[in-house]
């Protein structure tokens, strides 16, 4: 370890952070993120099953071996099939659209990523990848640019179906990032700053946001829903009417692309709520609300934000198999009628509360 | 911040959104009696606003007798306050109008009313600018609202041109406007007017920046005030428009730009003003020949009026040739924009009289075609006399207020070049652009009064009288009377305007 | 070399000049649009840059206000263009022509 | 008194007309009490000018402010002076003097005689009467104004009424073009005004402040003249405004070459707006050269050579449109063209720079305001019945319309300047006054005025009133009763009556005149009579 | 570091600005749209390189994600797809170019010495946010109008015909 150690100590401060920030972006994408969606699947098709009363996949283990592992190598099991399946480009489609579509799907949700706080230090280095002054608006700016993704495949397949699932998305999704934003503003307003890690400090030193912000939170999860075009939302893909919408034409990896986008942008919408209604990765409990002072309680923490991150990943699988689809007016009425309304009130509430505060103290 | 300061624009933008609520819970055929209602509301105000109590320039902690700032970017002085007179009066006119209109209104009556009183607040808030800031967002809602009015009905397909066209070049204008403050706000640190009177202290390089700034500043205001380069919008936009709307358009709009043109101006430190005034005279110039000259042809009565209200525009930038001549001094830039406000107050009610007599007289989806005003002295007398009243205003032909006007303008024009001789040419191309304007404004009297060779009986037959509603008649009744009584007896107005140009000196 | 606040001027005034190019030789309305967009944007780097290297936030403020005068602007642009080829079925601006002398 | 009009019904059309008659019959006898009454009435204030203006237009009697020293010492009578728009400088300013108060008989009488004759008026009489009031107050309040914008603005009134009264009521293929033809040159005219009075005021005002600020009155101009010896119009636009009044009256009274409105427009004006058009309305023009322009000429740069060309303009005018008068074929257009060349005589009579000239000027100004009223009615009673006036139709008119036909008869010899008419009287002094400065005009002058008047208007008088009828034709009425008569014995009278008593005109304003042209430097300095 | 960013963005910027206005290698409206999306977001860039991080955002997220997806919506709703198989008039290309030619030679000739404060750290929301509620809370209303304007005129405009 010297060597590194004194091989960092030479560079740079600008190389140094160059160098940790590349560090965290890999270790985020391929630790965290990639695992994390893989098993996902997984667990969506296990939990599916059970709630349908059967078993789901549970044969695939080890390779070349009879180990089943409780199907836990079937994200491998997938991937090698998604690699392995003919790509198959309609001869009507417009080629470039249809190539990059995929790639736009993804890349807004990993970059999502960026500014969470999954931990609060690993030794000097902050387990953040850009700690943003302005990190949720950074967060929104990115969610909003991943409606190009399904857009665009909507467009490139030049095709009945898709066409009509990439105006869904694109209506719904622009729709219910307005409720989503307005949502998240009491929260900001409580703490008085943009910055998630801040967002996390108040909620140390308080109750969680949850608590006091009920409403927000149940609006953001709704809104979340809908922005994942998860059930019951998902009128862009819905197979009874659509086929499956904006990626009926898509197929081998280009489909797992948009599969895996989807998923990563689950995980990015679980870590968002646990930053900023759950306290991120704190415990109000033995201390565990304090920034790490060793590398131990460093990791600790980041199991903590794991760990709640599943469970909230839990409760968008769990509600996908419990609620029917909305139907498309009913979807817009609710977000139109019922969460903006409800948001903005809830701003007022907020800054009335705020500034009766601020009066009597 | 006092709330009082703003109380004309909150009420107007309240009164809008009042129409909106209010037009929930009334049935199809009262919808229109809500302009009624705005116009009484914009009545009671333009009383409040005459009224408004003197303390009111109690604020002024300057003793510079200049204006009272409540928050950087608004005042409300005599001069803001006269032009905010002048557009609850436009806009009162236009709502009356628009009742009549209402039938050709397919999509909603209610929401053109309210979208009128936001325009309104729109040019109220220019009335008041004094940074780029209130300015750039004053005008852009003054813009956007228009390009929403002007393509109002959209079941036509001229009105949906006109919007287009509007939008794409009001479009290109604002860009312009934004980079211009842009480059200001570079040169000299500050978005304030007051920054622009400030000795240079930067390098020559920084002065051209300002300069280039300024000069992109008054191009996107030119767009507004349909100086010459800037005007290709308006012959499209005032025949595709719905009257009222064009009306509004013509006065409202204008004024505004006017208004902010003036106030811009007159901030100006002396070098920047020699230059402004230059291209002033300039833009004057050929905006009057090429206004009058492209008047000459027309027969659409809208399109007639847009080109004359080019030519207007020129002469109204007259009012700010003072600029250029450094012996005039600020008594003389004070004279022309004296002129400038009296000559718009005049122009209002000639404009809203002649636009509300074509309303009348124009049928739905009908072209405005000079010839629907054959035999119009016969179908209705009425309608007939104000309209000639208010064309002969627009000429400028004594006693008409519209007269005296031109008068001011010429005379505060040759004040302004009579120290240097210089500019001859202008004053000649504004006497011409005045004897040319007879013709086409004549060339509607004869319409109204002779026809294109039927005879008069015939047309009786064809075409039966117009039946005006009262309170278009007490409208356009009291249009006329104002004409009149305002040229024969200016003093109220000259006293009025004089005082809302007193900062200027 | 240091970077001043002339390179992003530069930089915004070609990219204004360009917006203005598409203006003009365009034909299409959504696209002459976009180069009103490209124009706007042009501006509101400037306006950034001059607020950066003079210390004075209202040029951010403003383009706060660009930004939002930007956003209503395009709504009703682009809201205009589509009855406008509900009507006629064009979104050429050559096509613009019912009204000539 | 148009606005009361405005309100009679429409039907009632004898009511309209004894209207009209009573208003212009008031205002003649006003205008012949203050003729009368000028010399005995005190220095002071009076209103009757002003009610005599206010008759007819429609500014009211306001109170009376500043006291009339500059009044009194110019000779004005009857004035009036009352703040208007005091922050223009500008107030409701009249008085009369010699000058004005023989126009303003002779515009009364003229607008009598024309509201008379309006009665071939058929239809929509209603809006002809109230235009022709307005056209009518509006040149006597110019008449009668000592304030420079009053003047213009009261002078502007008749231009939209002549417009329309010309579009509605004329008659001809080319009504059109000659109402737009004269609105449009009258308008340049005026505009050039417009101009040079804005620049004289602003003169006025940079070089004589006096207590109560003011710039657009007359009499303060004369008494800036009078102080300053006119400093102030060599610089600036100080030189422009001498040009631009002097051709813009020119334009007014269409002098040649601006002249070709004129004919036009009089053969298709109906016959009240002809008779009021060339018998007053453009004797405003000359009106302004005398009471502006002349006072002014000694101090405008250049003004000798500009002088120069109205000379040579005026002539132009004799000449040219009296040998174009003599190729008319059509009675109006004759006539047209011979005002035209009148006018020339009073132009030269103003150029000629001395008194005598510009006394036969005026004379010539009031004798052919009478005798172009009377042409043009006596025609316009023959136009309505012979629905023609061209002069190879008609013939022998007058065994069938002996009142008529002898009044035309006396009127073409007037015009052609035989003695006993007031016209005489005027063009010979104009041609004393011309010797004095210009003997060689002169010559031409005489010799064009005896021979070519006599050409045209005798070959006028033997096509249409002697000579071969055509062959078949509608039986004709002369003009019946006295009703019908008596505006053209009217202004015959007043003809034959200056004709042989020119005294009465002049003397008034000579005495009048002679007091501003000695202020102002005229007399003395630019003219030597002897 | 700045430098290279700023190289990179602006190249970016200008690149994706021109591809905008003139492809060489597709007319489609949708291709001139998304470079726009990139031309938006290099500009955010360079905002970034200003430390105007609020307004980078806000750039991202009005004009990229609201703006522009409202572009490419209408541009696929309308099947705009050839719109330009018309030719462009020559005489009017080469009178714009040289137009904006000379504007462009005026304006970076006027625009090169500028001269540069010395830069220090601002760019705080909350310094942007506390100026826009206090100083500049009357043009925000006023924005806040022209909102609710474009609003009523887009649902004005678009809403189907009732009748």
């Amino acid at each position: 370890m010297d060597w590194l150690n004194h091989y960092v100590s030479g560079l740079t401060a600008g190389q140094q952070f160059a160098l940790f920030s590349l560090l965290k972006v890999l270790i985020a994408i391929f630790v965290v993120v990639l695992p994390i969606v893989a098993y996902t699947v997984v667990a969506e098709r296990r939990i599916s099953a059970w709630i349908q009363d059967r078993v789901g996949p549970n044969r695939v283990g080890i390779p070349f071996t009879n180990i089943r592992l409780w199907g836990l190598g079937q994200p491998l099991a997938d991937g090698v099939k998604f690699l392995l399946k003919e790509d198959f480009t309609p001869a009507y489609a417009r080629t470039v659209y249809f190539w990059i579509a995929p790639m736009v799907a993804m890349v807004p949700a990993l970059l999502t990523l960026a500014v969470i706080p999954f931990g609060s230090q690993l030794g000097a280095q902050k387990v953040v990848i850009a700690d943003l002054n302005v990190g949720i608006l950074y967060t929104f700016g990115i969610v909003s640019l991943s409606v190009y993704g399904i857009v665009l495949a909507g467009y490139a397949s030049n095709s009945k179906y898709p066409f009509l699932g990439s105006i869904r998305a694109s209506a719904q999704m622009i729709s219910y990032e307005i409720a989503m934003g307005l949502s998240v503003i009491p929260v900001f307003m409580l703490v008085g700053d943009l910055n998630l890690g801040k967002v996390i400090a108040y909620q140390s030193s308080g109750a969680w946001l949850v608590f006091k912000q009920p409403l927000a939170f149940a609006i953001f999860l709704v809104a979340a829903f809908a922005e994942t075009n998860r059930l019951p939302f998902d009128m862009p893909e819905s197979e009874s009417e659509l086929v499956g919408g904006y990626h009926t034409e898509y197929s081998s990896m280009k489909f797992a692309l948009f599969f895996l986008g989807e998923y990563a942008a689950m995980v990015a919408a679980s870590a968002m709520m646990v930053v900023l209604f759950f306290g991120g990765w704190t415990l109000p409990v033995a201390g565990l609300d304090q920034p790490a002072a060793s590398l131990g309680m460093g990791l600790l923490q980041v199991g903590i934000f794991l760990g709640k991150l599943i469970l909230l990943m839990g409760v968008f699988i769990w509600v996908r198999w419990m609620l029917p689809r909305f139907r498309y007016d009913q979807l817009m009425k609710l977000g139109w009628k019922r969460m903006v309304p409800l948001a903005l009130a809830n701003i007022v509430v907020t800054a009335t509360v705020l500034f009766w505060q601020s009066i009597k103290s | 911040m006092n709330w009082m300061l703003y109380s004309l624009e909150i009420v107007m933008v309240l009164t809008g959104l009042g129409i909106l609520l209010l037009d929930l819970g009334t049935p199809a055929r009262g919808k229109r009696d809500l302009g009624y209602l705005g116009a009484f509301l914009l009545g009671l105000l333009l009383l409040q606003s005459v009224f408004l109590p003197e303390a009111q320039e109690g604020f002024s902690l300057m003793s510079s007798g200049n204006s009272i700032t409540a928050a950087p970017g608004y005042t409300l002085d005599p001069f803001a306050r006269y032009f905010k007179h002048l557009f609850i009066l436009a806009a009162i006119l236009v709502l009356l109008m628009t009742v009549d209109f209402a039938d050709r209104l397919r999509h909603g009556v209610s929401e053109f009313f309210a979208l009128v009183l936001f325009a309104l607040a729109g040019m109220s808030a220019a009335a008041s600018a004094t940074n780029f800031i209130t300015l750039f967002v004053s005008i852009e809602l003054i813009t956007v609202t228009f390009y929403v009015l002007t393509s109002f009905q959209r079941d036509q397909f001229r009105s949906l041109e006109a919007g287009v066209k509007y939008l794409i070049l009001g479009a290109a204008a604002s860009a312009v406007l934004v980079y211009g403050i842009a480059l200001i706000y570079g040169a000299t640190g500050s978005m304030d007017f007051a920054a622009l009177g400030k000795e240079s202290t930067g390098t020559a390089a920084q002065d051209y920046i300002l300069q280039l700034g300024l000069l992109l500043v008054m191009a996107g205001l030119g767009f507004k005030i349909a100086a010459f380069p800037f005007q290709i919008w308006v012959p499209d936009v005032y025949q595709g428009a719905p009257a009222p709307v064009t009306a509004f358009l013509a006065v409202g709009s204008k004024a505004a730009g006017f208004a902010l043109l003036m106030r811009l101006c007159h901030h100006l430190r002396p070098d920047l003003q020699a230059l402004a005034g230059t291209v002033l005279a300039v833009l004057a110039g050929l905006t009057i020949l090429y206004g009058s000259l492209c008047a000459l042809r027309q027969r659409n009565l809208k399109r007639l009026l847009g080109y004359a209200g080019i030519a207007s525009a020129g002469y109204l930038l007259l009012g700010l040739l003072a600029l250029n001549t450094r012996q005039g001094g600020p008594t003389a830039s004070a004279d022309g924009c004296h002129a400038m406000l009296f000559y718009l107050a005049g122009y209002l009610f000639a404009v809203m009289a002649a636009f509300t007599v074509i309303c009348h007289v124009s049928r739905d989806g009908e072209d405005e075609d000079l010839s629907i005003l054959t035999g119009l002295h016969q179908r209705s007398p009425l309608l007939a006399t104000v309209l000639t009243l208010s064309i002969i205003s627009m000429a400028g032909i004594p006693p008409l207020v519209g007269f005296l006007g031109k008068f001011l303008l010429l005379q505060s024009a040759l004040g302004a070049l009579a120290e240097r001789g210089a500019h001859l040419w202008l004053i000649i191309a504004a006497l011409a652009g005045v004897v040319i304007s007879l013709y086409y404004y004549f060339g509607i009297l004869r319409a109204i009064y002779w026809g294109n060779g039927i005879r008069t009986d015939e047309v009786v037959e064809t075409r039966p009288p117009i039946i005006l509603p009262p309170t278009a008649r007490l409208t356009l009744i009291a249009c006329a009377l104002i004409l009149v009584l305002l040229g024969i007896f200016p003093e109220p107005l000259l006293d009025l305007s004089s005082r809302a140009v007193e900062l200027f000196r | 070399m240091d970077i001043g606040v002339h390179h992003y001027l530069i930089v915004s005034a070609v990219l204004f000049c360009i917006g203005l190019l598409g203006v003009l030789i365009r034909r299409g309305l959504i696209e002459m649009y976009m180069g009103l967009e490209l124009m706007l944007n042009a501006a509101n780097l400037a306006l950034v840059a001059f607020s950066r290297f003079q210390n004075n936030l209202e040029g951010q403020l403003m383009v706060f206000f660009t930004i939002t005068v930007a956003a209503a602007e395009v709504a009703v642009g682009l809201a205009l263009i589509v009855a406008l080829y509900r009507k006629r079925k064009t979104t050429d601006a050559t096509d613009l022509t019912s009204m000539k002398l | 008194m148009a606005v009361v009009l405005m309100c009679v019904p429409a039907d009632r059309r004898d009511l309209l007309r004894r209207g009209t008659l009573l208003a212009t019959m008031i205002s003649l006898l006003t205008a012949l009490l203050l003729f009368l009454s000028l010399e005995n009435a005190p220095a002071g204030p009076g209103n009757l000018s002003t009610a005599l203006t206010a008759l007819q237009s429609p500014v009211p009697l306001l109170n009376e402010t500043a006291p009339p020293p500059l009044e009194a010492k110019y000779q004005f009578k009857f004035t009036q002076r009352t703040d208007w728009m005091p922050s223009l400088g500008i107030s409701y300013h009249v008085g009369t003097d010699g000058l004005s108060a023989a126009l303003l008989l002779m515009a009364t009488l003229v607008a009598f005689a024309a509201a008379c004759c309006a009665r071939d008026v058929q239809r929509r009489d209603k809006e002809f009467y109230v235009l022709l009031l307005l056209m009518s107050g509006g040149i006597f309040g110019a008449f009668a104004s000592l304030d420079l914008f009053g003047m213009y603005l009261f002078h502007e009134l008749a231009l939209v009424p002549t417009f329309i009264m010309i579009g509605v009521w004329g008659r001809g293929e080319d009504k059109n073009y000659a109402a737009y033809k004269i609105t449009l040159y009258l308008s340049v005219g005026a505009m050039l005004v417009l101009a040079g009075l804005i620049g004289l005021a602003q003169i006025v005002r940079a070089k004589y402040p006096p207590a109560e600020f003011s710039g657009y009155n007359l009499l303060e101009f004369y008494s800036m003249l009078e102080q300053t010896h006119g400093t102030g119009f060599n610089e600036g636009l100080g030189p422009l405004i001498f040009p631009a009044l002097l051709i813009g009256f020119g334009i007014l009274v269409s002098l040649w070459p601006f002249h070709t409105w004129a004919p036009m427009a009089y053969a298709s004006a109906p016959t009240a707006t002809a008779m009021m058009h060339a018998g007053v309305i453009k004797k405003f023009g000359l009106y302004g050269l005398i009471r502006i322009v002349l006072p002014l000429h000694p101090y405008a740069p250049n003004a000798d050579y500009w002088w120069q060309l109205l000379l040579w303009f005026g002539l132009a005018n004799i000449l040219w449109c009296g040998l174009v008068a003599m190729r008319q074929k059509d009675l109006n257009w004759l006539l047209g063209n011979s005002s035209v060349a009148h006018m020339g005589f009073v132009f030269l009579g103003i150029a000629s720079l001395n008194f005598i000239g510009l006394t036969g000027a005026v004379l010539v100004m009031v004798a052919h305001g009478l005798l172009a009223a009377l042409a043009f009615g006596l025609s316009g009673h023959l136009y309505a019945q012979t629905k023609t006036l061209e002069m190879s139709k008609l013939g022998g008119l007058r065994r069938e319309m002996p009142f008529i036909g002898t009044a035309l008869l006396m009127a073409l010899l007037a015009g052609c300047g035989v003695p006993g008419f007031a016209n005489f009287v005027g063009e010979i002094t104009v041609l004393f006054g011309l010797w004095k400065t210009q003997p060689i005009v002169t010559a031409i002058v005489c010799w064009a005025a005896l021979v070519i008047g006599a050409v045209y208007m005798l070959r006028a008088a033997r096509q249409v009133l002697h000579g071969p009828p055509p062959a078949i034709r509608p039986n004709y009425t002369d003009a019946r009763d006295w009703s019908e008569r008596l505006p053209f014995v009217l202004l015959l009278g007043a003809l034959l009556f200056f004709g042989l008593f020119p005294n009465w005109l002049t003397e008034k304003m000579n005495r009048s005149y002679h007091r501003i042209g000695q202020s102002t430097g005229m007399h003395t300095t630019q003219v030597s009579p002897r | 570091m700045h430098e290279t960013l700023f190289y990179i963005f602006a190249a970016l910027t200008l690149l994706c600005g021109l591809l905008v206005v003139f492809n060489p290698f597709s007319r489609n409206p949708v291709t001139s749209a998304m470079f726009l999306v990139l031309t938006m977001i290099s500009i955010s860039g360079l905002f970034v390189l200003l430390q105007a991080y609020f307004l980078a955002a806000v750039q991202i997220l009005v004009y990229a994600g609201a703006v522009m997806v409202l572009f490419l919506f209408v541009i696929m709703l309308l099947d705009l797809r050839e719109s330009e198989q018309r030719r462009l008039k020559t005489f009017s290309t080469v009178l714009g170019l040289a137009a904006v030619g000379g504007l462009a030679a005026v304006m970076i000739g006027t625009v090169k010495h500028a001269q540069a404060g010395a830069a220090t750290a601002i760019g705080e929301t909350r310094a942007l946010g506390k100026l826009l509620f206090t100083q500049h809370l009357f043009p925000f209303e006023i924005i806040s109008v022209l909102l609710l304007v474009a609003m009523v005129g887009v649902i004005l405009l678009s809403k189907r015909e009732v009748e």
